[in-house]
């Protein structure tokens, strides 16, 4: 028998193959050419004044603390801080687009998601300052810890998003990421894992420009991140990421979506990162200070508060308001971070294993002999004197 | 810790069953106990695995509880931190031991601190099943064993059985653990057959305690896993030249049992350890440090290793020659100087 | 200072941030909506008649190749063996696709192109045999090793494609993947590192339906696999598999281009795995046989041999030939095979490092011993004999 | 071996450098001495790295040869592999220890065996670059010490300097030998300062060779990267005591230099493994092992380790009780038996 004597006939030569069909229609996955925008469009007319408002706060709230924190590293009360000036319309629109029984992923630049979601200040500070690794318990709030490792809390938003769904919950997960992390395995794995199960899951990727020192033109050549959507079967969306009701609108319609099955969302949200990567950081090796004021003049608060003004929606007493919380605010902070953390070193064993091995409980006696040798040794000193 | 309860009740009655069928059974009788369990990974579902292990399962409890997901390890185990965040119990299936290392990453950053990073907010019962080990003529990546980057990893618990009955007891006990556990499954083992009963009320054993399985005078083989019959061949070999050793199956790597142990070398005064990984920085390294740290004065030799090669995993042409066989684990034990004997 | 006195005016509002330009037009990248085909297009008159004959004649032999290599594991001659029947136009056109100057990153699928690319039929199977990891000197003919850990073979051909082009080398780079491959983080990084380079790789997925038993429809949720290529900014195309002058067609463009300095290119093959994952594996546990069978009467070399038989470019004779040649390699590939390879269990010590460390060579030492051992028992055994 | 040659002739003279300075210029003269060297990773070039190890490598050589790759450590190592497959010499970095997982796989599965799974053909000199340890009040994930999983994958070279002579010799060496070299930098020294000539002819080590830092007569220390300093603080301690302690510094885990440490060890009788990854199953073990194995009937007491404990790395503040530091490693010495004496 040739090969040719196999079943068929010459018209399958000019047939798709067997089982083709597209399964998703590509189009309506693309995102917008350019960033969805609110402000200053009139769409603007139709926003909720309290949602703005409620904005608006916490935005200068946040921006506060982006300052107060960064005092902070200056005067030595935290090893490093990576402030979000400039981002802070995408990290406040992410918390207030969440519900209480929503969950929230963030990345460690977002402390001001966390902040705004409900957290202490101090204690999004913690893994900063150095006394734990985490400050807050996870499931108050429902807040993942800030994850440092980028792009690895993807795939567990997207477990999480699941294991709700699988019990019936009606819960919706938001993780965050920036664009450097979007080069990351983990990215991909967690939204492909996402579309494939339709896990209730919104991913927002702060584009603020710059892994470091690193431009997005060295991280991808995409047409934007957005783009990427399409290619896990799930819709892109492209926002203004300093355009506070936008970035909150196009959240909500997203997580909305989810909610009720729709699947997930990749969203981009373009900024720009005001300051450098951390205290720690030098920009100027990196970038021009030219570039940095054509942003400051795209400021999320600004673009805020002149539609607040324009619409009467605040005034100069509003904004004093306004102010003297975030203040307040900063106050607290300030003197909650000033209180050196009361840390007992044996903790250290303590959480590694939900009962200790006997190999731990060994090297906990080590070190409570040890301390108990130093305390003994400075109490003698102490006497001594 | 959540209790491992009894498998249901069934006809009862002993027969051979194969270590494949005990960790299926295993499986099987965690889902049924728990509705939190939930397993999934490469073809574990409709295939039922390569190995078959969770052969029936997606039939039984549904392609919800039983999912084969994408290609992708970390996103496999990365998701199973997620669920399990959200008081889920994952089980997840890694096909071969290297095709786990993409998940490397998500194991020691994540799954290994979630715990103490969070000061016991967010235990992660998840229990990683690996199947590992060499011997069964498998292409390159599918022979590996990788236990000492595991047993490295402060957070997991790292357990490995070695017969048909703890395949099933520490499987189960696993599962249960509010910890992460790694579950090495010896490959070569999955087809060993043992007189078991999948459906008596089977026996949890608790992790982390090492099981005598030959008692003897001359000297301790310490051992898990693949090497088990190895070494328990060995000591059979042994008794023609005048030795009568003992056999100590660690069962459980982290946390270690240094009582059962260190109690077996003071009694034979001489060891040797064996595992088939490479020797270098292995598992047999740890081991042997700690026994003579705890019972230098009762060593009449240094402790000795019989270990893989410091070599990648050989063709399957060559693995004999790399495999520790008992001729090898008989050299080493008449390198422990019984001279003076 | 309020943060409206910042610089900026009302205008700013209803403008896209600063620095905002989509950076590629996503439209060019979009794949076609059906696989692209030609045979039994009016295209196919337009096609070289040595061509055709060439892949047909490739077709057959890869066929038989499978065959034989299948029959070698009854034989028990091979441990494994992953069939690639059905396949035969993908890895055919693309070995067919390259210059000699070229590099081909195979996956462990891929014995079929790695043959047609010249290597010894015997060699492409040592991995599966299990004399040694790999065959062949990939120096040679400029053949990665079979890769066996999924897609992580991508990094390693965008690697050597930039080195190409750093060099200022004409050489471009071919790294096939299976559907299953494209789930795994590597794949993205590859891909993402590929197109930020602009480095001469062009990526052929063969997407067979199937990851073992996973179905397409469990791996992902996209339109099709091809439009994952606009997330990393480059062309995405997507062809009928099993139609050997489409994909060639499709691949010496992408070749092309990347060799002109155009950079990567993303292919989507469609394609159809005829047999089980191997022979070890039983297909009728996920798949019903009436899948198998519309396959068939897709099937590549029949689609091809009408085309050439309507054009008179093959006849009986000529169809004989190709099966003839086909068998001669079949016959030695099983010679070759039924010699026993002569190992020496000491070249285990030999590759690790350009130099043996003292550890190793104090192993060899005692391997040498062991055998050296066994072999004197075997002396005494036989001349007690 | 490519041959690593002098450095190009500049005005001498010995002044104080840090470790981070001898690494750029290691860096500096590898390039410069040959084509095929190029430095890619995250923020090396534009930046000049997180800690300015490749800063004005990007200036010097130009984009190409000094590369700000995309935010992917498997693809950076993966790429990686593809140079080095085309001739070059690729040297990457990883940012911090914890972001090198991401490119385990490609470690193990690929870097580390490339050359034996090609018969030699395709020789893969990449030296990996990885900034490991702690005491330097890193957030979580910036301080683990990850050298146990490379010394444990046959095919890879591990090395460490301790000081600053060592930091640009041993960085050469690593980048002109034909093998993957996971090269860790302890970054709590790169501050470490030394008098040390950039410009004279530098001495570039063979890999592999220990270096004793102190000589000793009653017990030997044996440590490696950050603990060097920590042992010789504790060996000028011990005098007090009474004890003259030998430092053995190993400078390369893989391979390691048997000769050495066991010379030392059976001069002095006792020994104390000193480093700060955990204990269990670290490179201590390992190294205990196998000095007890070699130097069994010269010890007077058993091999102790010192290392960091076996949990997650801590947070910052709690990291001094973690770190091995002087009096730790001075309760071991004074825990090796000295009553005979
Ligand atoms: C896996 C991993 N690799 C490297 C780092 C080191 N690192 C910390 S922040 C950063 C840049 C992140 O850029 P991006 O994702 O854009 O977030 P952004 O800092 O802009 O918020 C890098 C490389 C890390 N934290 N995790
Ligand atoms: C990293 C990794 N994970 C798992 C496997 C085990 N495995 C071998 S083949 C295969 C399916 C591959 O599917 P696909 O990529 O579609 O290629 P195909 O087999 O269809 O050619 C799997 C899961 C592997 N080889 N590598
Ligand atoms: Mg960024
Ligand atoms: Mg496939």
């Amino acid at each position: 028998m040739t090969v040719l004597e196999q079943p068929g006939t010459a018209d399958h030569r000019n047939t798709p193959p067997p089982d083709w069909h597209p399964r998703t229609d590509p189009a309506p996955l693309l995102p917008e050419r350019e960033p969805y925008r609110v402000l200053g469009t009139p769409a603007a007319a139709g926003l909720d004044p309290a949602l703005l408002r409620r904005l608006h706060a916490e935005l200068v709230r946040g921006r506060r603390y982006n300052r107060q924190a960064t005092a902070l590293t200056q005067q030595g009360r935290l090893a490093v801080y990576p402030s979000s000036t400039g981002q802070e319309a995408c990290q406040v629109a992410a918390a207030l687009a969440l519900r209480p029984q929503d969950w929230l992923f963030p990345s460690y630049r977002d402390t001001l998601a966390v902040v705004a979601r409900g957290v202490e200040p101090v204690e999004a500070l913690t893994l900063l300052r150095g006394d734990w690794h985490s400050g807050y318990d996870p499931r108050t709030h429902r807040v993942a810890p800030l994850c440092t490792p980028l792009a690895t809390q993807l795939p567990h938003a997207v477990g999480l998003a699941h294991a709700a769904r699988l019990k019936g919950d009606d819960t919706v997960v938001l993780a965050l990421v920036g664009d450097g992390g979007t080069s990351e395995g983990d990215f991909h794995e967690a939204l492909n894992f996402a579309a494939v199960w339709q896990a209730p899951v919104v991913f927002l990727v702060q584009n603020n420009g710059f892994a470091i020192s690193v431009p997005l033109e060295k991280q991808t050549a995409a047409p934007s991140l957005a783009h990427k959507a399409v290619g896990y079967g799930m819709p892109g969306r492209l926002v203004d990421g300093n355009d506070a009701p936008a970035v909150h609108e196009v959240l909500v319609e997203a997580l909305e979506r989810a909610r009720n099955g729709g699947g997930p969302t990749l969203i981009e949200a373009v900024t720009y990162r005001i300051e450098a990567h951390t205290n720690a950081d030098d920009a100027t090796r990196y970038r021009d200070q030219a570039e940095v004021e054509q942003w400051r003049a795209h400021d999320p608060i600004a673009l805020l508060e002149r539609e607040l003004r324009d619409r009467a929606l605040i005034d100069d007493e509003g904004i004093r308001e306004a102010e003297a919380a975030a203040e307040a605010m900063a106050a607290t902070l300030r003197d909650r971070m000033n209180t050196d953390p009361v840390l007992d070193p044996m903790e250290l064993f303590e959480h590694v294993y939900a009962e200790q091995t006997t190999q731990l409980r060994e090297q906990a006696a080590q070190l409570r002999a040890e301390l108990d040798a130093e305390a003994e040794f400075h109490a003698e000193e102490g006497e001594g004197r | 810790m959540s209790t491992a309860t009894a498998p249901s009740a069934a006809p009862t009655g002993r027969k051979p069953a194969t270590m494949a069928q005990a960790l299926g059974r295993a499986l099987r009788d965690a889902m049924a106990a728990d509705p939190a369990v939930h397993v999934f990974g490469e073809d574990v579902g409709t295939l039922g695995g390569v190995f078959r292990i969770t052969d029936g399962l997606a039939k039984e409890f549904g392609a919800d509880r039983v999912t084969d997901t994408p290609l992708a390890e970390a996103g496999i185990l990365g998701t199973a931190v997620g669920m399990a965040m959200y008081g889920l119990r994952p089980v997840v299936e890694m096909q071969f031991d290297a095709f786990a290392y993409p998940a490397l990453e998500q194991l020691i950053s994540h799954v290994a601190r979630m715990r103490n990073r969070t000061r016991g907010a967010l235990p992660l019962p998840i229990t990683i099943r690996v199947p590992y080990g060499g011997g069964i003529g498998g292409v390159e990546h599918h022979s590996d064993s990788s236990e000492a980057y595991y047993l490295h990893t402060p957070g997991l618990h790292v357990v490995t059985p070695a017969t048909v009955a703890d395949a099933y007891g520490l499987l189960r006990a696993s599962i249960a653990s509010d910890d992460p556990v790694v579950f090495l499954e010896p490959k070569r083992l999955y087809w060993s057959k043992a007189e078991w009963s999948a459906d008596a009320p089977q026996q949890v054993p608790p992790l982390g305690r090492a099981a005598v399985r030959r008692t003897g005078r001359s000297a301790t083989l310490i051992t898990y896993g693949p090497s088990l019959p190895v070494c328990l061949e060995a000591a059979e070999l042994a008794v023609e030249e005048g030795w009568d050793l003992e056999v100590v199956d660690l069962r459980s790597l982290v946390p270690f049992d240094d009582e059962t142990v260190c109690a077996s070398v003071r009694r034979t005064g001489r060891a040797v350890v064996v595992h088939e990984s490479s020797g270098f920085g292995g598992a047999g390294a740890e081991i042997a440090a700690r026994v003579t740290e705890r019972c230098f004065h009762h060593l009449e030799a240094p402790v000795l290793r019989v270990a893989g090669f410091d070599i990648p995993y050989p063709p399957p042409m060559l693995e004999r020659h790399h495999l520790p066989g008992a001729d090898r684990v008989l050299d080493a034990v008449a390198r422990l100087q019984w001279e003076g004997n």
